[in-house]
This record gives C-alpha cells, structure tokens and sequence, in this order.
C-alpha cells in the first residue's frame, strides 16, 4: 500500500517518510508543519487529482513523524533510521 | 412589516421547489419561521434568511427540532404567521408539537420534505414514505391537513394554500413535499399580490367578556385571538373547555376532541383537491401524488397512446382523505394502481375506501429514487392482462 | 435542437449545477419555453461528483428526468465515466478535452466536441473557474439549443454580482470557438 | 384597591381555590410574583405568562393575563417565539425545576446563551410534584424519591452557575421564605432587559417532604430561614446547594448585555443598512 | 446479575398492570431499564427502581424522552435486555428512537401505557389512541411489532412475548397498554422461572472475519452480536450494507428497507396472536383488544343471553395486521363491528382487510373512559335491526 | 508495527480514503486519537466509539472498534447505556459541535452533571459541516454561514466554562494545530475515570473558511498557532473565544470524583447492604 | 354475599386505596377467587377525593367496572355524595358515621351501616390513620363476602412493616362492632 | 368574598387582617411569620376541613400584610388602619 517511500533503509539519513498516495488530498500540512522543510508539495497528482507532497531534502527528514500527526488523510508517515526510537 | 407588493418577487423564475416554497410562504404572508437545518429541506430557511431581513421577518435556527416546532407557535400566538421546515427525522421529533397544535387550534403549517427512511437512511434522496406519519404520527386523535405539490410551481401555490387552510381551520396543515420537487428546478410564475388569494388571521372583535378561545360561534372554528389583544386568554394542551381551562371530565373530552377532528374530516369536500383525467369508463387508473404523479402522467400517456384506456387521479390533498371520491372513481374503472414511493402507504387507503369494488394494486420501491415509468406501464400491462 | 435531454456531469466545484440553471433559465424565462433541472446530490455529503439534469422543451415537462441523454457534457473523467452509457444514439458529447479521454463506450453516430476550457480560461482570465461557461458556450454553438441573448441574459440574473463580465465573456470564448477539439463522427 | 392580591386582577380569580396543596410553595412564589409585577407597573395586557407541564406549570392558568400552558420543557421555545413577535409585551416563563432543568435544560441554556429577553422563574421543589414525586437533576443527594426509593445517588445542578456559564444576564436564587426579597428581585427582572433566571426554592409537602420525612411546610421554611445566607451581587461561584452547606441566596448576577434582539438589530443594520426591514411581529 | 429463580416472584399476586408489566420483564431477562417520568407509566419504572438493585438489574431516569428511547439501546448492544416505557407525549417523543432501533435491528421493546390525548389530553385517563401511531409514528418505511394486553396477568405475560419477539425478529416491539389495564388490580400468577419460555440473546460465534451484524444467514434476522465481542462492528441509522457500513445506493435501500419491513410483515403469521369465540355462522362479530375486548366479552355474552348470535375476535397483536384472518372471519359472519377506545383507528385496518365482504361499523370514543357495555349491546341491536 | 496510524489496525483500512475534504480538520483529530488509543494500551475490543450524525459524526464508521453511528444529538444517551453496561470497556463520544451542543446540549450537561464514565471529544469546527453550514452555538460572532448569510449575531457557548459548571471532572480545549498536546490529552482522558470532554478546534476549510474567505486550511492551522496561549490546570474562567482575544487552549480542569456508577453502588450498598446486587451488565 | 360490586370513596390520605387493596388481595389470593380493584385518579392530580371499584367473583371477572354498586363503603361527605347514587337497591351502605350524614338519595332496601371509625381509632389508638381498617372490618362481617382470616393475612402482606399489628387491630376493632349506627332499612 | 376580617374599622387598632376562608388550607403559615404573634391558628374548619387562622390578638397586629405575602392560598391579607400607609 505504501506507493512512495523515500530515503529507506538509507543509513546515512536520519529519517524518511512512507506515502499513501491514493490517499493524499494535498492538503500540505505535512509540508507546512515538517519541522525540518524537508516536504515539498510537488506537481504531481494522484488519480484524484490531488498534488501530492514529496521528500525534497532527504537529509533535512529526521524522522520525527510530525508530518504523520498532521496527516488528516492517514497518507503520510515519517520513520526514523534507528530502530530503537521508531515508536 | 412589508406587506404586499414589495415584497413578492411578482414575474417568471427558474427556481427549485424548496426556494419556491419559501416564496410562496413569503406571498402567505408568513414573517415567522424556526427550524433546524436538514437535509433536503435547508434551502427552504436558508432563503428565508437572506429574505426576512429585508422584508420585515424573522428566521430563528433553533438548538433542535423540538424547540423549532413550538416557537413559531408562539409567534402565531403573538399574531404573526409562521411555519417550521424539516425533513424526516426531523419530522419525528415535531410530532408531539403537531399534537399541540392540533389541541390548541394553533394555526400553524409544518413542511416536510421527505428524504428516505427509515432513520438517518439516505439523506439526499427522495422518498414519499412520511405520509401516513403525518397523519398518525403524533399520540391521540387529532385531526391535521395534509397538501403534497408535484412541481416548483406548486410548492409556491399550495404553501399559500396550507396557510389558508391554517388559518380557515385552525389547525396543523403539513405540507408534504419530497426531496424532487424540493431540488427539481422548472419555471416557476409568482403572481402579483391582487392575483394571489390569501386568508388573513381573523382577530376576534369581541370584547373580553364575550370571548372564549375555544368557543365555536358559528361552524366549527373558534375565532382566533393574539396576545396581548385584551382577552386574556389562557391555553392548555390539556382537556379544556370553551375559555381554554383544564377539564379534566370525558364530557369536556369528548366535545373537545370530536369538534377537533370533525372540524377537518367533516370538511373533506372543502379541503379536498384533486386533478382526474381521463377516469370516466377507463379499464385503469393510477392514483399517485407529489413527484410521482408526473411519472404516472408520463406512463398514462404513453399506454394510451399504445391504446389502453387509462386514467390518472393525482391527490393533492391527501389529508383529510376523500374515501367517496376514490369510492366513485373505482366505480367508474376496472383497475386502480396507486404509484407511490414507499412500500404501500396511501394505497392501504385507497384500498379501504374502495371496498373491494374494484382490485387496487401497488407499485413502489423503498425509496431513494423516483420509479421509472416503464414500471407503471409494466404494472398497468400486467393488470390488464 | 429545440427539446432534450441533457446530462451535465463533473466534480463538485465545477460550476456543474451553475451550468445547468443558466441554460434551464434561458429557455424557462427568456424564451419563455419550459425546462427543469434536477442536480443529484453525490451519494456521500463531501467532494464526490455532481450531475445535473437539465430538459428542455416546448411545453410543461412531465417528467423531469433523464432517460436517454441527447446532449452530455461532460467535466470531469469519473463524471464521463458515470455517465456515458445514458448518452443516446445520435447525441452530442461535449466534454472538456483536457481532462477526459472519450472511449469506445461513445454510443454511435454521436458528435463529439471537445473543448479545452480549462486551458482557454487561464490563457484568457488567469483563472480556471468560469471555464463551465464556455462549455455552455459551445453547447449552444452547436446544438442550437437555446438562443445566444437568451443565455446571456440568463448569465447575468445567475451568476454572483461582480463576475458577470468575466462570465459573459467566457460564455462568448465557448460560443465563438471555430475548432473545438472535435473528433469525426460515429468513429 | 382594597385587597390587592386576594382579589386581585391578575389572577382568574373563578378558578380559586387553586390545585396546589397545603402549604405548597408553589402558591407563595405566585403570591410574590404578583405583587412584583404589581409594583413594576406593567399593564395587565402587556405581560404575557408561558408555562410548561407541571404542579408550577400550573401558574399559567391562574395569572388572568394572556397565559400559555405549553408541552412539557418547551415553555422557553414558545416564549421566544411570542416574545420576539410582541416587543412591547414582557414574556415570562414560569415552570418547574423538572421541566426546566430536565427535558427543557437545553432550552434553558441555549435562551439563556442568546439573551432572549425574558423573564424565568424557576419554582425547584427538588421533585417532579404532578407525577407523583420523582428524582429531578436538583434533588439533593442521598434524598428518596418515588424513582430513587434508596436514595438519589446523583450529582445536582448548580442552576444559578449553569445559568450564569450560559450568560444568562440576570441571575438569582431565593426561597419562598424570602417574600419581600423575592419579591424584589422579581421586580427588577421585570424591568431587566435580557434573559433572567429565578430559582425559587419550594417546599413540595406532599412528595418531596412526605417521602423523606421532613415534617410540615413550616419545617422547611424554618430550614430555609436558618440555612440562607444572602450574597447578592457576587457571581455565582459557591453556590452549589450541597448537602450540609450554606444555602446561598441573592441576586447574584445583574449585568447588561445585548439582548437577542438588539444583537440582532444591529448586526443587519451594519450589514443591511436601509435595506433592512426590523421584524416587529405584532405591536 | 442474578438470573432464574432468584429473582422472580412466582407465585400468586394482586398486583395492577405496571407491576406485572414490570415483573414480566424482569422475568423476560430485562436489566437495563432508561425511562422519563409520565403519568400512567410511571408505576412500571418506578417498580423497577425498588426491584433492580436487588437484582443485578439498572433502572436510569433520563434526563428526557429522547434519550430514554436510546440510552437502553446502547445497553442491548452490549448484551442486555432493555427497554423504555412512556405514555402518549413522551411516546410521540420516540418517534425517532423507534426508526432508529428499526434501522438498527436493535432488539427493543416500547411500552407506551396509553392515556387520552391529544396532547396532554387527559393525563390520568385510558385510552387507545395511539395505536395507529405505534405502527406509523416514524419516519419512513419500517417493520414493528405491537401487542396489547387485555388483563394485568396480560401485561406480565405478553412483556415476555414482546422480548422474545424483540429477540427473535430484531425489531421494535411496543407493548400497547392503556391505563385502565395499567392501573387495574388484579389477580397475577408468576409462573416458576422454567415455566416461562424466554428467547435469550443469540450472540453470533462466528469469527470476525466471518461474520457481518447485518448478514442474513438464516431467515431474514440476521445473527445479533454485542461490543465486546470482538466482532469489531458497525452500525448507523444510514442506508448500510451487511457489513453496517453506510450505503448510499438505491440498491442497499430496497434490499435493506424491504427486509426490515419483510422480517415482520411476511411473518404474520407466526407473530400474530388473536383469540375468537361463537365467529362461526354468527349475525355479528366484534373485533376489539385491550381492556375494550372485555368490555365486548361482556357485551356479546349479553346479547348471546338473549338469543342474538353474535361471536367474539380479540386481536392480541395489532401489528403486523393480519387481513387475512380478519378477511375470513368476514366470511363467516354478517356484520363487524370494532370497539376501541378511539376515534376509529383499528376499525379502518380491518373496513381494508375486509374489503366490503360485510359491513365495518364501528364503536368509539375520544378517550378518557372506557366503553360501557351497554353502547355494545345497543350497537350490536342497531346493525342487526 | 511497521506503520503506525497508517495502516493501524484501529483503523477500517478497507474504508479509507475517507469521506472528508483536502484539509479538514476531522482527519487530524482522528489521526491524533488513534495514536492516543495506541499509547493508552487499551485492548482493541475495549474501546467503543458512539458518534452522533454530522461530519464528525462519521468518524465511528472509520475507527475498527465497536462503532455506532446513532442519531443526531442522542451519541450520549446510548454511550451512557453501553459503558453502563460493559464496564471494562472505554466508551467514547466523537462528534461535531452542533451534534453535541446545539441538538444534544441537554444530554452534554446531564451527562456531564452524573459525571458518567466516558470520553466526549467534540470537534468544534464552527459550523454544521455535513448539513452545508449553517451557524451553530459556537459560530464566532458575525461570522457567516448559510443561515446566517449577514453574520452571526448570537453569542457562543463557552464550552470548557459550560461542562464546568455541569461538573465534569476532566476538561479540554485544543486545536489540530497543536497535535502533540491532543494526543497527550486524549491519552489522559482516556485514563481518566469520570466524564471527560475535550473541544478540539478544527478547520472546516469547505464551508465555514470558504463562506468566510479565510483563506485555505494552513490559514486557519496558522490562525490556531498565533493567537492560542497554552494554560493547563487552571479552571475555565477567562477562556471564552471572543472575536479578537486570545484562544486559550489547555487541560483546564482534571479532578477525580465518584463516577455516576461508583455514586451509584456506593449508595445502594449503603442503603440495602448484602441485598445489593450490582449491575454487571455484560463483562 | 360472594359475587359483588363494591366502590370505596374518600379522600386522598383515608386509605381508600389500601382498602381496596386489603379486600382484593383478600379474595384473589387468601381465598384463591376472583377480584380487580380499579382506583380513579382524581380530574386534578393534588387533594382531590378518590375512589376504588372492587369486584369480587367466583369466576375470572372480565368487565372491572363497577355499574352498579352492591356495596357502597364511604369515608368522606364529598365521596358519598359524588357516588351514593350508583348503589343499587338492596345494597349496603357502610360510612363514617361521624363524618357522613346520608340523605333520601339512598336507595329502598339498602341496608346503612354507620361506623364512626375515626373516633373509634382514635380512642384506640391514639391515631386517626387505621380507620379504614375499621370499616373493612365491618364491611367484612355485615357482608360476608370474604372471610376474616383471609382478610387478615391480606392486611399483613399490604400494609407497610411495623404497622401489621395496628392495623389488624383496628380491623378486628371493626369486625367485633356490634352495634354499629344502624338505621333500619328501607327508611 | 371577604369571609371573615377582625378588627377592621377600629381606629384603636393599627391593622386587621381580611380572610376568605374557603380558600385557606391551612397550611399555618400566616400564624407562623406574623411578626407580631398576632394570629392563631384555631379549631374552626371550612368546608374543605382545613383549620382556619384567626387574629387572636388583634391589638398586636399592625397590618404589615407579611400574613398575606406567605399565603400560598391568597386567602389571608393584612390591612393597614392608617389608609395612607395602605399599599
Ligand atoms: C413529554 C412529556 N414527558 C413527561 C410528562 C410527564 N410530566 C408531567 S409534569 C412532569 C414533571 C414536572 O416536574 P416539575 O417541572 O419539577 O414541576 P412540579 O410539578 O414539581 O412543579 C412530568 C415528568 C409530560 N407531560 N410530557
Ligand atoms: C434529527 C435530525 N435533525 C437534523 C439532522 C441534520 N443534520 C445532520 S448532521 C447535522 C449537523 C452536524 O453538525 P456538527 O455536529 O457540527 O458536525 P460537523 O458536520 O460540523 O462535523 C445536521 C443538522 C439530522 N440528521 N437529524
Ligand atoms: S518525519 Fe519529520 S522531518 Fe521528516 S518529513 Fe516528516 S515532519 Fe519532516
Ligand atoms: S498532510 Fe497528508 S493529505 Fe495533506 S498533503 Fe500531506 S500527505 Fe497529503
Ligand atoms: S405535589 Fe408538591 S409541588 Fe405539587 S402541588 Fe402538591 S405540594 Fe405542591
Ligand atoms: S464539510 Fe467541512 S467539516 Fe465536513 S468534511 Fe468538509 S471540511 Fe470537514
Ligand atoms: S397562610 Fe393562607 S392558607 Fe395558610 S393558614 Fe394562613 S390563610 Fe390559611
Ligand atoms: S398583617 Fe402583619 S401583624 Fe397583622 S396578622 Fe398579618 S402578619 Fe401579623
Ligand atoms: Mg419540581
Ligand atoms: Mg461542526
């Protein structure tokens, strides 16, 4: 279900977040909200037309989810690298 | 309060049912509403506040639907004409203020647009499925009026019509719209007041000592009253006699309630009104009303115009209910279907007053849309059959 | 074309509803024939589909609803889609060429016209949400169905005040378009 | 005149004797509500009472002026209606703690939220008296009734806080051993414009006070007199009626506010400028 | 909670029609009880506040009737028996809470012990006046089942049939007491605890995957389930497929709707309960139910005294209406005759059934006071004259 | 769990997307409580969400727990006779500002006044959001909507101060701006034994911020962030959300006092001792 | 006498109901026959007078209504004379004596039993509050419709724990009257 | 109506009270906040069967009317005997 991972398993970055992209609705509170500007809201749409958020600076993500807790849409999550901190 | 001309829209529009309806009760002279938002009846108040403020009238959103069927009661009472607007579940909440309307000979009219049921069902389709709640929905015997337009147009005419009747009978009048007509937009003509008849609450003359609420002084309606108009009335859902005080004895019940539900159902041939076309030697007639008349005038057209003798009766009044009339009809036809979006309401009256003189036979669905009318020329095929 | 049947379908936002009081009041008050419109209301409350229903004819209409379309237009993909196979024989197809890629469900001997509104509205205002009217625009270019003055006229009582220029224009945009994005018949 | 009150023109004085029993308090709020709108000078024709279902909603037709006696909780909803469309008349619902606080309590709190102009008068003898004698939101804990035959085990409405977290502009709480001051304070919601709350506090000998064997009516006026104490002017904060605690009374809130009406009027007027057209229902 | 023998009180009693009302649902398996206050029900609650504490059952007194009608459905969905109980006002109140159990398929039973209305009416007063509303109060298309005892040993043992019926069909069951069988004393005999045959909760052991709460496997009920479970469910009063997710489609409505009315209305004849006596060859039978079928017991042994053949019918369920065995007993008599303490609602079910197979007359009042005897006889000579 | 909330299986994932609009705040209050169940520990099959009928209201059609979509205005009553009835379980009210406050007010006080053990999460969005918008008892003043196409001209309830006054024991206000607090509070509430209301500000970007051109969903989302002060602990006095203060968000109000239930028993242990046998309801 | 109608009229707080309830409960169950006791609320439900129709059968009683009296029991003046004109010729009539003055409403034949039971109680016991006992007890030994032991234990499970002693007293009180006002018949 | 009244006229006497006696019930109110004693409340019964009050000591009342404002029944008042401080 996960159409759209970036910077996974990557150990040099921090973080990365998992999309849901049929369920984004472009909202951008991901982006707006990434404490890090790590989202950007990007061209491209899902098939309901919406513009879907996008990790522009892997390096800046540190997995911190903050996009995930402002997700309304359940499309978004942020995962940290190491394990241990994953919640 | 604007009264008259400038506040009529007079000339031609394109408007749906409901905002018809809010106009017409406009042309009333209704200046009171509460309600309480509901699918698909909304518009109806929402028009009405954008349009009260400018025409001197009030529209009051209330915390719920028990509240916003008892306060423009009390406006009525003040001497104001009002009305509530609702949609089935709403409906159900306003039954026991209907039942005190009734006892209380409050001139009031009640509009439901009837989305489908039950419960919560489908909000934002149609159904014709409250008819029988409105005439029994509320505890107690009681008698109410209940009027169901077919189109736009007729939302605005007959909404003038439930306020005369309110007015004329001092009763509940509900007016039984369904989500189709209420979102259906069509050309509507909104007359010029001289061309509009309206019946104007009649304030009692007489002086205190000589007036009683509920005392009928000729035919069977009291003369109304307003607040503060010196009579000093008193009011009471209770048992009462002639002055509005409790009478807590089955005489006072008796005349009471018999006067209640006479004064509507002896009437049945003042209040009545329906459209007949050709019934007279007919092998069929569909009975039908509201949106689902046009569908039996579509199919009637068409089986006649493959030859079959059938008629339509649309009721426009379907409170109090014609038995002789329908009695009559079945006297001149073969067959009598009656079209109607719910699973058998009205056809369990038409089958009562037609006595077995002819067979009588259903066609609906649970709502949520309007039948087709190839379902009424398969029915009609089939009973010819 | 002075009576039919038509279908108009899009996303809720698309002016779809607009659509169709414009045209059913052009023919209602300003020709002074009959039509209604019906807009069904999408299945759940939120930003789902809307379709509109609009006949048109010279005498009360009975029976307000569409049963075989003779003219659908056509805004959105998921609209089309919903909505095509109630296109009749012979009918019209009018549907915004940017967004919708008609297929072979397009009944017979039916004229497709496509019409890069949403393009033509940014290019001409700088902004997407008058492109319904230039949808209408070429609907009565091509269909005859209504008079021009009748539907601008009827422009002018239905839309917000203030925007009445810019929808007058837009109607004129469509109405005027020499080569929409037609495909030959009946392919 | 000389015998105000006994004979006087603000009661239907053929249906005395009334209902209510021996030493209800009921009868001793209607008492002082007369005189109080005796003094506030208001024409008889010009005030206009509503009640609900109850022994008080029995008020209604006892007051000779233009009384309505409504559906159980829904006093409010039809005052509002008739108050709005009478301007020039003063509107006063009159009902129990029951059929205000209970089925009517979001009526209670929504006209008190808008400011609707309109006088309460809430008679709390801690029962519902005409059915015989069941648990209300204001019978104080551990106290039998007809429904808690073990005791109410429930916690109690606050209604003067309730009403004041609403914003009711006018707010108190007496007894009715509490004539003069009830009196008063009856008077000055009279003349008050904007939504006032009376709780009237009630001996109900026959239900109330025979099922938890408190004695006669003079018992619990004695209670009332030697448990009150008066602070007026104060806000409503500790004023809970808990068991074992001061009873406080007063006329704990009085402040001005827009009422429904004017908040009404003068939205439109800023939006509507000469387009808009006043409601005045019926002057 | 204690169940069986522990809690019942077998044995004989002098007790009226709310106590017994009240002990037959403790005996059904009744715990959960949520009502308002209201003259004349208000014994039955007031009953069960002494009796529950001491027998693991919970008797709430809500803070109005609307949420009395619904509080003790969210009891039944965690696994309790549980009911409301009212009169005319507060009954009209319910309205909604009825469609919505409908909706639901909520095992609920309704007790509305009927005082005369309209309105207030006549508080302390029988009547029979709200039993058209009992099928027709809601909104929309529905299923219900109504029942009405006729005697206070009636009122214990037909609350058991209405739980069981409530179980069994999953729908709305309304007991339709009036006061005069809810406020009589009379003799009661509670049956030992394996005497009483109770329909328990059949709570579905499917695994949650296998399992949808409105999935008919059987029959036309689907299996019941409760929080907890594990069964993960949903429900709404909106248009829903099996699985209770809501379904805005035409389709889910005519399947839903049609079985919620069929699980009842195709089963008349298993839930339909009369009893009839001397109908066979008769001159003239009267149809009645409640506290008038005695009366008409009484009448029509007067009349038989005197050599006038007339027959008996007392409808023991009024609703699903069984037309077809009233239709039969047309056929087998000359005359029908229907007593009800009303303005004539019954009657008209039956004047439907019977098609004009012999002539309908009926025999009312407004409420207030039960019939005498005498207007029986006088009618019974009247239509045979 | 690789993917919390996302995939979690407190959600129906079958039903998913769900039915509400790009940026409406329903989405982030219910992403914010399934990370609040998580956290709570509180088995699956323990939890029960009742909602009312409305936007909000759908929120029990998308939680994968025993959900119940009732009737508008009642989500209280049948959540006090669920969690009644199965006392091992945590009830849970979910629902819009008009549901609970307009049309269900008087179950909110009532329930609130028994102190029934639950946890009512009110997404306050301003507006009837399902029904299209109209004003609801929280519309800020002038604010349009569609039945108040002028402006609102009535004044709003001050929910925090109303369910104090009613007596709850456990009282919020947050926004979705402020997630991390929400989820913190909920997990409280979820703790907490006794009523416990959380107001959850939220966007409604359809029809409240596009009737009152405010802009696009972030706008308010900034909106909640600049003007809320942040005050935990200290009652509700002063926390009104009058046009131009500041939004005072915080945990005001967390006591423990005898749930409706414990009143309950306790009083019927006092008064019939070994006779009192304890509804169970289910376990 | 064992079949008979019997209406109990007073005041609210007399124990009219109490004693409907002692008689019924008497019959239905301490003598396993037939019995319905129905009360009449009072038109306004505060202080008003109420009464009781008791039936009293061998067999299931299928009409609980009293239509005319063979017993008429009367506590207070305003009872009497609201119910004295439904006793039936031949009847009995059994009232308060000290509160009751009957009249020439009394039908021929019936037999007038005055018991002046207050004062009887109150010398007693030192209480007004037992007085329909007294009366029943008369009632049960002019009339024999049902025996004095059943009586009895009908009192013990009616009447509230810690009054049984009393209250049986009082009706025994009543039962052992040998002389109570008696005017000859038929005056 | 006035049924019974003590004092009245008596210019000796600073008050009197007015009584209609068939709507007292008795409830001894007016006896027991009269400030100054002056009633009581005596055998004598109306047709209803409540006690009635009388003004036992006419000289102690002063015509306050507090009697008539407890009255629940409206069937007692107290009148001043100087007319100018009649209300
Ligand atoms: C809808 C409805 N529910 C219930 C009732 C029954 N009822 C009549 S009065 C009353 C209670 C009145 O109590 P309260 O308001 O405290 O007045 P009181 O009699 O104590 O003065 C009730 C429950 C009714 N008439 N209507
Ligand atoms: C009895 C009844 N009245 C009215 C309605 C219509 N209705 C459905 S949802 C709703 C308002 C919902 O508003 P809110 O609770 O604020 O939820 P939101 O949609 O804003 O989340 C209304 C009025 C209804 N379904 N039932
Ligand atoms: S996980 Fe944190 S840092 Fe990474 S994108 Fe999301 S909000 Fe930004
Ligand atoms: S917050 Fe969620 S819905 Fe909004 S843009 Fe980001 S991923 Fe999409
Ligand atoms: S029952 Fe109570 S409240 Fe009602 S009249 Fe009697 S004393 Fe007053
Ligand atoms: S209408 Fe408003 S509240 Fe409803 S889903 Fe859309 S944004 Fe949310
Ligand atoms: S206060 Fe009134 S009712 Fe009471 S005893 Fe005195 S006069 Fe009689
Ligand atoms: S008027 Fe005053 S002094 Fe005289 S009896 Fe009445 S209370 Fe006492
Ligand atoms: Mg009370
Ligand atoms: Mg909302």
């Amino acid at each position: 279900m996960a159409d759209h991972t970036a910077g996974g398993g990557s150990s040099r970055l921090r973080g990365y977040v998992v999309i849901i992209e049929e369920r984004c609705k472009g909202c951008a509170f991901c982006q707006a909200f990434c404490p890090t500007g790590a989202l950007e809201m990007s061209d491209r749409m899902n098939r309901a037309g919406y513009h879907l958020p996008v990790l522009r600076f892997p390096e800046k993500c540190n997995g911190c989810d903050l996009c995930g807790m402002y997700c309304p849409d359940f499309a978004i999550r942020g995962v940290r690298n190491r394990p241990r901190e994953d919640v | 309060m604007l009264r008259g001309e400038t506040v009529l829209r007079s000339g031609k529009h394109f408007m749906d049912g409901n905002e018809a309806c809010a106009e017409g009760a406009i042309a009333a002279g209704c200046r009171f509403v509460s309600g309480y938002p509901i699918t698909p009846s909304t518009e109806i108040v929402e028009h009405l506040s954008r349009r009260f403020p400018e025409i001197g009238g009030m529209f009051l959103q209330m915390e719920d639907e028990l509240s916003a069927s008892i306060c423009f009661q009390g406006a009525v009472w003040a001497g104001v004409k009002g009305m509530t607007v609702t949609s089935g579940p709403g409906f159900s909440l306003m039954m026991e203020h209907i039942g005190f309307a009734a006892m209380t000979e409050t001139p009031s009219v009640f509009v439901n647009v009837q989305r489908a049921g039950p419960s919560t069902g489908l909000p934002t389709a149609p159904a014709q499925q409250d008819v029988m709640q409105a005439r029994w929905g509320s505890h107690g015997d009681y008698g109410i009026i209940a009027l169901s337009p077919a189109s736009p147009q007729e939302c605005h005419d007959l909404i003038i019509t439930c306020f005369n009747y309110a007015e004329t009978y001092r009763c509940p009048v509900l007016f039984m719209m369904d989500e189709t007509v209420g979102h259906m937009h069509g050309k509507v003509t909104i007359p010029s007041m001289e061309d509009i008849h309206v019946v104007e609450r009649r304030i009692s003359t007489r002086s205190p000592s000589d007036y009683a609420p509920f005392r009928v002084v000729e035919g069977d309606v009291p003369e109304m009253t307003r607040a503060g108009a010196g009579h000093r009335i008193h009011m009471t859902g209770l048992t009462h006699d002639e002055r509005g005080y409790p009478d807590m004895t089955t005489a006072a019940q008796e005349s009471l309630v018999r006067r209640l539900c006479g004064k509507v159902n002896n009437h049945v041939k003042e209040i009545s009104m329906m459209e007949s076309r050709h019934v007279e030697g007919s092998d069929v007639v569909v009975i039908s009303y509201g949106i689902s008349a046009q569908i039996a005038g579509h199919a009637v057209d068409a089986v006649r115009a493959a030859g079959i003798r059938a008629g339509q009766v649309r009721l426009i009044s379907l409170w109090p209910f014609d038995d002789e009339a329908i009695r009559n009809i079945a006297r001149s036809t073969r067959h009598i279907i009656v079209l109607e979006m719910n699973l058998g309401q009205m056809v369990r009256e038409v089958e009562r007053a037609v006595r077995g003189i002819v067979p009588v036979h259903a066609v609906g669905n649970a709502g949520g849309r309007v039948i087709a009318p190839d379902c009424v020329v398969e029915k009609i095929r089939e009973v010819l059959r | 074309m002075r009576d039919a049947s038509i279908r108009i379908c899009g996303m809720g936002g698309q002016g779809v509803i607009m659509s169709g009081l414009v045209l059913g009041r052009a023919v209602s008050i300003y020709e002074d024939r009959w039509s209604t419109m019906i807009q069904s209301f999408g299945p759940e409350a939120r930003g789902s589909t809307c379709s509109a229903q609009v006949l048109v004819a010279d005498v009360p209409i009975a029976f307000p609803y569409v049963r075989r379309a003779d003219i659908f237009m056509a805004f959105s993909q998921a609209g089309y889609d919903r909505y095509i196979d109630e296109l009749g024989e012979g009918g019209v197809l009018i549907y915004e060429s940017d967004l919708i890629v008609p297929d072979r469900r397009v009944p017979d001997q039916v004229r497709r016209i496509g019409v890069p509104a949403s393009r033509m509205v940014r290019d001409a205002f700088g902004t997407a949400v008058m492109f319904n009217m230039v949808m209408i625009g070429q609907l009565v270019a091509a269909t005859g169905l209504v008079s021009a003055p009748a539907v601008q006229q009827s422009i002018v009582t239905s839309v917000p005040e203030g925007t009445t220029e810019m929808n007058c224009a837009a109607f004129d945009l469509g109405f005027q378009l020499r080569r929409p994005d037609r495909v030959p018949d009946g392919q | 005149m000389n015998q105000p009150v006994l004979l006087s023109p603000l009661l239907r004085q053929e249906r005395m004797p009334h209902i209510w029993c021996p030493g209800c308090g009921v009868g001793v709020s209607l008492n002082c509500f007369v005189r109080a709108v005796e003094k506030s000078g208001i024409p008889q024709d010009r005030i206009h009472v509503v009640s609900g279902i109850g022994c008080t909603g029995r008020v209604a037709g006892y007051v000779n002026v233009d009384s309505f006696h409504t559906t159980h909780g829904r006093a409010l909803c039809f005052a509002t209606g008739l108050a709005l469309s009478r301007p020039d008349s003063r509107v006063v619902v009159y009902s129990g703690d029951g059929d205000l606080t209970a089925i009517g309590g979001n009526h209670l709190i929504h006209t008190a939220r808008r400011n609707v102009d309109m006088v309460v008068i809430c008679v709390n003898n801690f029962t519902y008296g005409m059915t015989g004698g069941q648990v209300t939101p204001t019978t104080p804990e551990n106290m039998k009734a007809s429904t808690t035959p073990y005791g109410n085990f429930e916690y109690t409405f606050n209604l003067p806080a309730l009403m004041e977290a609403c914003g009711a502009t006018f707010v108190s709480r007496w007894t009715v051993f509490h004539v003069r001051q009830l009196i008063r304070s009856l008077e000055k919601a009279l003349k008050h414009r904007g939504f006032s709350f009376i709780e009237v506090l009630s001996p109900c000998p026959t239900l109330y006070m025979r099922r938890n064997r408190l004695g006669n009516p003079l018992n619990m006026m004695e209670q009332f007199k030697e448990r009150s104490v008066i602070r007026n002017g104060e806000g409503t904060a500790g004023t809970s009626l808990e068991e074992g605690a001061d009873l406080i009374v007063g006329d704990f809130i009085e402040v001005r506010r827009a009422t429904f009406k004017e908040c009404y009027e003068r939205r439109m007027t800023e939006v509507l400028g000469e387009r808009f057209v006043p409601y005045e229902g019926v002057r």
